[in-house]
């Protein structure tokens, strides 16, 4: 393929430039529109306090319950493995990293290659068996929307196209490289209009949810 | 004459939206698991009664009027409105197949509150005229009449002469500046009389002060079971009203499960002030008098017994150890569901199910879930605090011959009482 | 591979260059395609050529495998074009050949697996020349025309 | 001089009293040169025996030389070799002894004797045609006018060096002398890149060597590179490698990685994208290559590679994007979405004064 190095500098370049002004632009807008919104104010003389409880909550929900991990072990177990993986890809493979820096100036230690290889491997198959899960399970079929099949194929080219990348499986390098941007670039543009801003407001929702059964004595 | 519109309803549902419901909606991910904690999906395994689903009318609104890509949706033709037709249809999933009873507000990995949100989306069902008959009748009585089951001071007047005459104790009434105002259920009254002759007896032996009013008996909302926060709001403002009148320090929620909730959490924002006195449920009352030494027993029950936690009491309202800590007064042989507490399952007829006729088939559905982990424990008798509780389990089980007795925790406290000298 | 083992000592790498301590692992995967092309050679006779100028190697790593395969009995060395040296190595059949050129820097260093290396073998064309180049040289000596019973030229 | 390129390579080579064993051994040392495996040595000996010795005119344009110094160091053949044996170099500003209008009479020369058949080398980028003529000349003709006159008869045309193959530095932004490569303006020949900056001497005697031992061009990647040469990334051939799969770098150049020579990527190291036989081949007589000393490769054989990011900035790291951009687009988005919530909040404030409370009444117009 001739052009595969101005097609990665492009995707490097200012396609990364608009991906991420979009990204920032939609995601910022998303978080003032909710916060705006804001809280009637609530008279009920609480229980308990809300900030300790929102904040348990944000993490504990990552953990599901014991009933709801026997009614759907797949669901939790397979969701578990993908993110972990799709985090550990994303957040600690040294060039993921080094991008990271230069984008925020700071960053963190990396994970060794072989264990973010495997991570990502994890990831794939984890991905398809979502999509089986997605296509054959009656309440998940039932409820999808395109969207939800969308924002699959985007988050699996970029996993997919990042392993295809690293293990050089496709020739040129720099085709595979900038294919890989460019998905992760869809990924962002996508993020803020799509239901994968959960990975922000996930912890504003659980925040909200352990506060309200928070202040009454309940840990949620 | 005024009518109800799908303009009211819109605009509703717009009053409804706050910021957590929009970072409810944002996190959404659709992947099911809210129905896996859901009775009516369980047992009818429909996946149309999937809980996140409940919500599309409210979500499309957000989505259409509340965010820069629905905004740009719009501009393009693109977005999905939301109609008469559409809430018609969502009738039944807001409230025949909704208990509101929580439980999917505990799982949501995303921590979104569902069942907070299905109570908001009910607001726009009213107002756009979509609410089912049972609901709008109960409500109807219960703003005529004070009672949802169009009960009068004067049937209660009978059964307090009952209670007065079989216990030799006084019920007070219209005691002003006593520390208790005691409010009652119709459905108590009319099917489980024993209750108040129970709290008369424990209040006697304890030595508390209470009054019934006659200015206000019932404590149950049928305004916040419909979903409309100006009836409730005028049921709320009775009961301070009366709590007013007779100075109470203190106002005791009978065994009732979203009367407590009423009261306790939502009456001070629906009439947008806080209360000049403190709300509690009969249970904590009885728990609290049990820790100061107030109550004295003898004997306990020796059956295998169990308890089914309304969800409004536990779940949705933190009180899960109190009686757990009466029934350990009275029982030795208490078993715990298995799941239970913050994470029991709903009987299936709360949330004003139980007043909606149509509903009844699903009632009935979603209560194999509770059977089920009756079942599983396999107790001789039942005991709750919730008189909807009790009656669907009392129904529940005789429908499929299951010969277990269910009683309300009050009254089996109120048996072992120490006589007084 | 034992023989790849850091901690052996090689005289090739000695004490003064601390970088070759390091395994790169280069060495190795030559040294099975070395093995390789030995089963062919003694199984059909195929004989094999490989080049040490196309191998990745990192410093240290020629060095390793030159010690691992260590230096047999014959060294040969042809001039042409230059020199080219020739080692056996300390397994029979493998031969290092080092082609240098006219200002004895190196052209190419490859290992070659074969009975005997291609360039010390006599061409075919120069060999179908031999007698008559031999019998040159003997007219030329003169040596045949002094000796007593010798027939006369018959030209 | 004229009379010996009649000869085949191979009468050419005796004449020289060169032996069957000096010219197997040069048949080995040029298939070492090519890339290609040793058994490659008798096809290669059949073919040089045949061959004839191409005329090459060599251009020089905005360049510095560097390609051509790079070439007298090639070690294998000798350039003497490769001048007086395997070529009849005509043309080379640098090296020829002519000069002035002799030496452009060479030129002209031979490219009539050898029309359709003689080797257009060209080294350094060409002011386009739309670009001022007067940013680069040659005895006061334009690089481009040169150019096109030289490639029209030319049998193939060898761009040497990223400047010729890429454009390279002259070309880097903002191109102040409007450069262009060879492909950009050569299309009707073909054209054979020979990038980097410089190339490996031996590469670009080895293109010149595969032309005259095949007759015809090698195989070629996408952007015009030999495959023998350019089929590999230097990170695919690196010794580094290893490293990098067990994600094991250094991190300054000082560091004890750095010591352990340890992967090179956060340092800049451009080897993943770069394509360039420096790991095999090497330098300066195969003493070292970059990354053996210890220095990220650059991507010097690659398109743009002045415009590809800094040159210690690791290959994922985005060419133009800092902290400011995020933190303005956040702003920007910011004020999108506070002015959306502001609208929608002032519509529910209204909505609230105009609210109609629910009556019973009204209920019950359902029942």
């Amino acid at each position: 393929m001739s052009g595969s190095m101005e097609f990665l500098l492009w995707t490097k370049g200012p396609l990364f430039d608009i991906a991420l002004a979009i990204f920032a632009i939609g995601l910022m807008a998303r978080l003032v529109e909710i916060f705006m919104l804001g809280r009637a104010h609530n008279y009920a003389e609480p229980r308990a306090h809300e900030w300790p409880a929102g904040l348990r909550t944000m993490l504990t929900r990552t953990i599901a319950d014991p009933g709801t991990f026997k009614r759907a072990p797949f669901n939790v177990v397979v969701g578990w493995i993908w993110h972990i993986g799709f985090l550990t890809a994303l957040l600690f493979f040294v060039p993921h990293v080094e991008l990271i820096r230069s984008v925020l100036g700071f960053a963190w230690p990396a994970l060794p290659n072989p264990l973010v290889d495997f991570a990502t491997a994890i990831t794939i198959l984890a991905l398809i068996a979502t999509l089986v899960h997605r296509l054959t399970h009656p309440v998940k079929r039932h409820i999808s929307t395109v969207e939800d099949y969308l924002v699959w194929a985007v988050v699996f080219m970029v996993v997919l196209t990042g392993y295809l990348a690293y293990h050089r499986l496709v020739e040129p390098y720099p085709l595979a490289l900038g294919m890989h941007i460019l998905s992760a670039e869809i990924l962002l543009v996508i993020l803020p209009f799509t239901k994968l801003t959960h990975i922000f407001t996930a912890f504003i929702a659980r925040w909200y949810n352990g506060a309200a059964f928070g202040r009454k004595g309940v840990q949620s | 004459m005024s009518e109800l519109t799908l303009e009211r309803g819109l605009a509703a549902f717009r009053a409804e939206i706050d910021a957590p419901t929009a970072a409810f909606f944002s996190s959404c991910v659709h992947c099911g698991l809210c129905a896996q904690s859901c009775p009516f999906y369980l047992e009818t395994g429909d996946p149309k009664y999937t809980p996140i689903l409940k919500l599309e009318p409210l979500r499309r609104v957000w989505e259409n009027e509340f965010t820069l890509w629905g905004r740009i949706k719009g501009r393009l033709g693109l977005q999905k409105p939301v109609t008469d037709e559409m809430l018609a249809e969502w009738e039944e999933l807001l409230y025949d197949s909704c208990s509101m009873c929580g439980r999917c507000s505990m799982v949501c990995p995303v921590g979104n509150d569902l069942a907070y949100m299905i109570r908001k989306t009910r607001e726009g069902m009213v107002q756009s005229g979509h609410a089912p008959e049972g609901l709008i009748a109960a409500a109807s009585r219960a703003i005529k009449t004070g009672s949802p089951m169009g009960l009068q001071w004067k049937t209660l007047a009978v059964q307090i002469q009952h209670v007065e005459s079989s216990s030799g104790l006084t019920v007070p009434v219209d005691q002003e500046g006593a520390e208790y105002l005691v409010l009652l259920s119709s459905m108590e009254i009319i099917n489980f009389p024993e209750y108040l002759e129970a709290i008369t007896k424990i209040f006697d032996h304890a030595g508390v002060t209470w009054t019934l009013s006659t200015q206000c008996f019932e404590a149950t909302n049928a305004g916040i079971q419909i979903g409309n926060k100006d009836i409730a709001a005028e049921l709320v403002e009775r009961v301070v009203a009366a709590a007013e009148t007779l100075r109470v320090s203190k106002v005791i929620s009978p065994e009732c499960g979203h009367a407590y909730t009423a009261i306790r959490w939502e009456g001070p924002n629906l009439i947008g002030r806080p209360y000049p006195f403190r709300v509690f449920h009969i249970i904590e009352v009885l728990d609290e008098l049990r820790a100061a030494g107030r109550i004295k027993t003898e004997g306990k029950e020796d059956d295998r017994l169990s308890m089914h936690d309304p969800c409004n009491l536990a779940r949705k309202s933190g009180v899960i150890q109190q009686q757990r800590n009466l029934m350990a007064l009275v029982a030795e042989n208490f078993v715990d569901l298995k799941e239970h507490g913050k994470y029991q399952w709903c009987c299936g007829a709360g949330g004003g199910v139980s007043s909606n006729e149509r509903a009844e088939e699903l009632k009935m559905a979603a209560f194999k879930r509770k059977k089920a982990q009756i079942e599983e424990v396999a107790p001789e008798r039942m005991v709750t605090m919730c008189a909807t509780c009790r009656t669907q389990l009392e129904e529940g089980l005789e429908a499929f011959n299951m010969e277990i007795p269910v009683v309300g925790l009050t009254e089996m406290i109120a048996e072992h009482l120490v006589e007084r000298d | 591979m034992s023989g790849l083992d850091p901690t052996i000592g090689h005289p090739s790498s000695g004490a003064s260059c601390a970088r070759s301590r390091h395994e790169h692992g280069h060495a190795l995967p030559i040294l099975h395609e070395i093995r390789h092309a030995l089963e062919r050679l003694l199984a059909s006779g195929e004989e094999t050529r490989i080049d040490l100028h196309s191998m990745p190697f990192g410093p240290g790593d020629l060095e390793r495998l030159t010690a691992v395969l260590g230096s047999g009995e014959v060294q040969a060395r042809v001039e042409a074009l230059g020199p080219t040296l020739i080692q056996e190595t300390a397994i029979p059949g493998v031969w290092l050949v080092d082609y240098r050129g006219l200002e004895d820097q190196r052209l190419s260093y490859q290992i070659e697996i074969a009975a005997i290396p291609e360039i010390l073998r006599p061409r075919p064309e120069d060999l179908a020349e031999s007698l008559g180049a031999l019998e040159d040289r003997l007219s030329e000596s003169g040596l045949d025309a002094a000796a007593p019973n010798a027939s006369p030229p018959s030209s | 001089m004229r009379k010996r390129s009649d000869k085949t390579l191979g009468e050419s080579l005796r004449d020289h009293g060169l032996s069957r064993r000096g010219f197997l051994k040069l048949c080995a040392a040029t298939a070492s040169l090519m890339a290609l495996p040793p058994s490659m040595a008798p096809a290669i000996a059949a073919a040089l025996e045949q061959a004839r010795r191409p005329s090459v005119i060599w251009l020089s344009f905005q360049e510095c030389t560097g390609c051509t110094e790079s070439l007298t160091r090639a070690h294998a053949p000798t350039l003497e070799d490769l001048i007086f044996d395997f070529i009849s170099l005509d043309y080379h500003h640098t090296l020829q002894a002519a000069s002035g209008e002799a030496a452009e009479e060479a030129r002209l020369q031979a490219m009539e004797e050898n029309k359709g058949r003689y080797l257009v080398i060209v080294d350094g980028s060409i002011p386009g045609p739309d670009a001022n003529p007067g940013f680069s000349t040659v005895a006061g003709h334009s690089n481009y006018s040169i150019l096109m006159e030289t490639v029209e008869h030319a049998a193939a045309v060898i761009a040497v060096g990223t400047c010729a193959a890429f454009g390279g530095l002259p070309q880097a932004r903002p191109n102040p002398t409007g450069a262009m490569s060879v492909m950009d303006l050569v299309r009707d020949k073909p054209v054979i890149n020979v990038p980097g900056c410089p190339p490996i001497p031996m590469v670009i005697t080895g293109v010149v060597a595969h032309y005259l031992v095949f007759g015809r061009l090698p195989e070629l990647d996408g952007y015009g590179r030999p495959l023998a040469f350019y089929g590999q990334s230097i990170h695919d051939r690196c010794y580094r490698r290893p490293f990098y799969d067990k994600g094991l770098f250094a991190e300054s150049f000082d560091d004890e990685g750095a010591k352990l020579g340890w992967c090179l990527y956060r340092l800049g190291c451009k080897g993943p994208t770069t394509y360039n036989a420096c790991a095999t081949m090497k330098w300066n007589d195969g003493a070292s290559w970059p990354v053996e000393a210890g220095h990220p490769c650059l991507g010097c054989s690659e398109p743009k590679f002045w415009d590809a990011g800094g040159f210690y900035e690791p290959v994922s790291v985005p060419l133009t994007l800092g902290p400011g951009t995020l933190l303005g687009a956040g702003v920007v988005g910011a004020v999108a979405g506070g002015g959306l919530a502001t609208l929608a909040r002032k519509q529910r404030k209204e909505e609230a004064g105009t609210r109609q409370p629910v009556t019973v009444d009204e209920l019950e117009q359902k029942l």
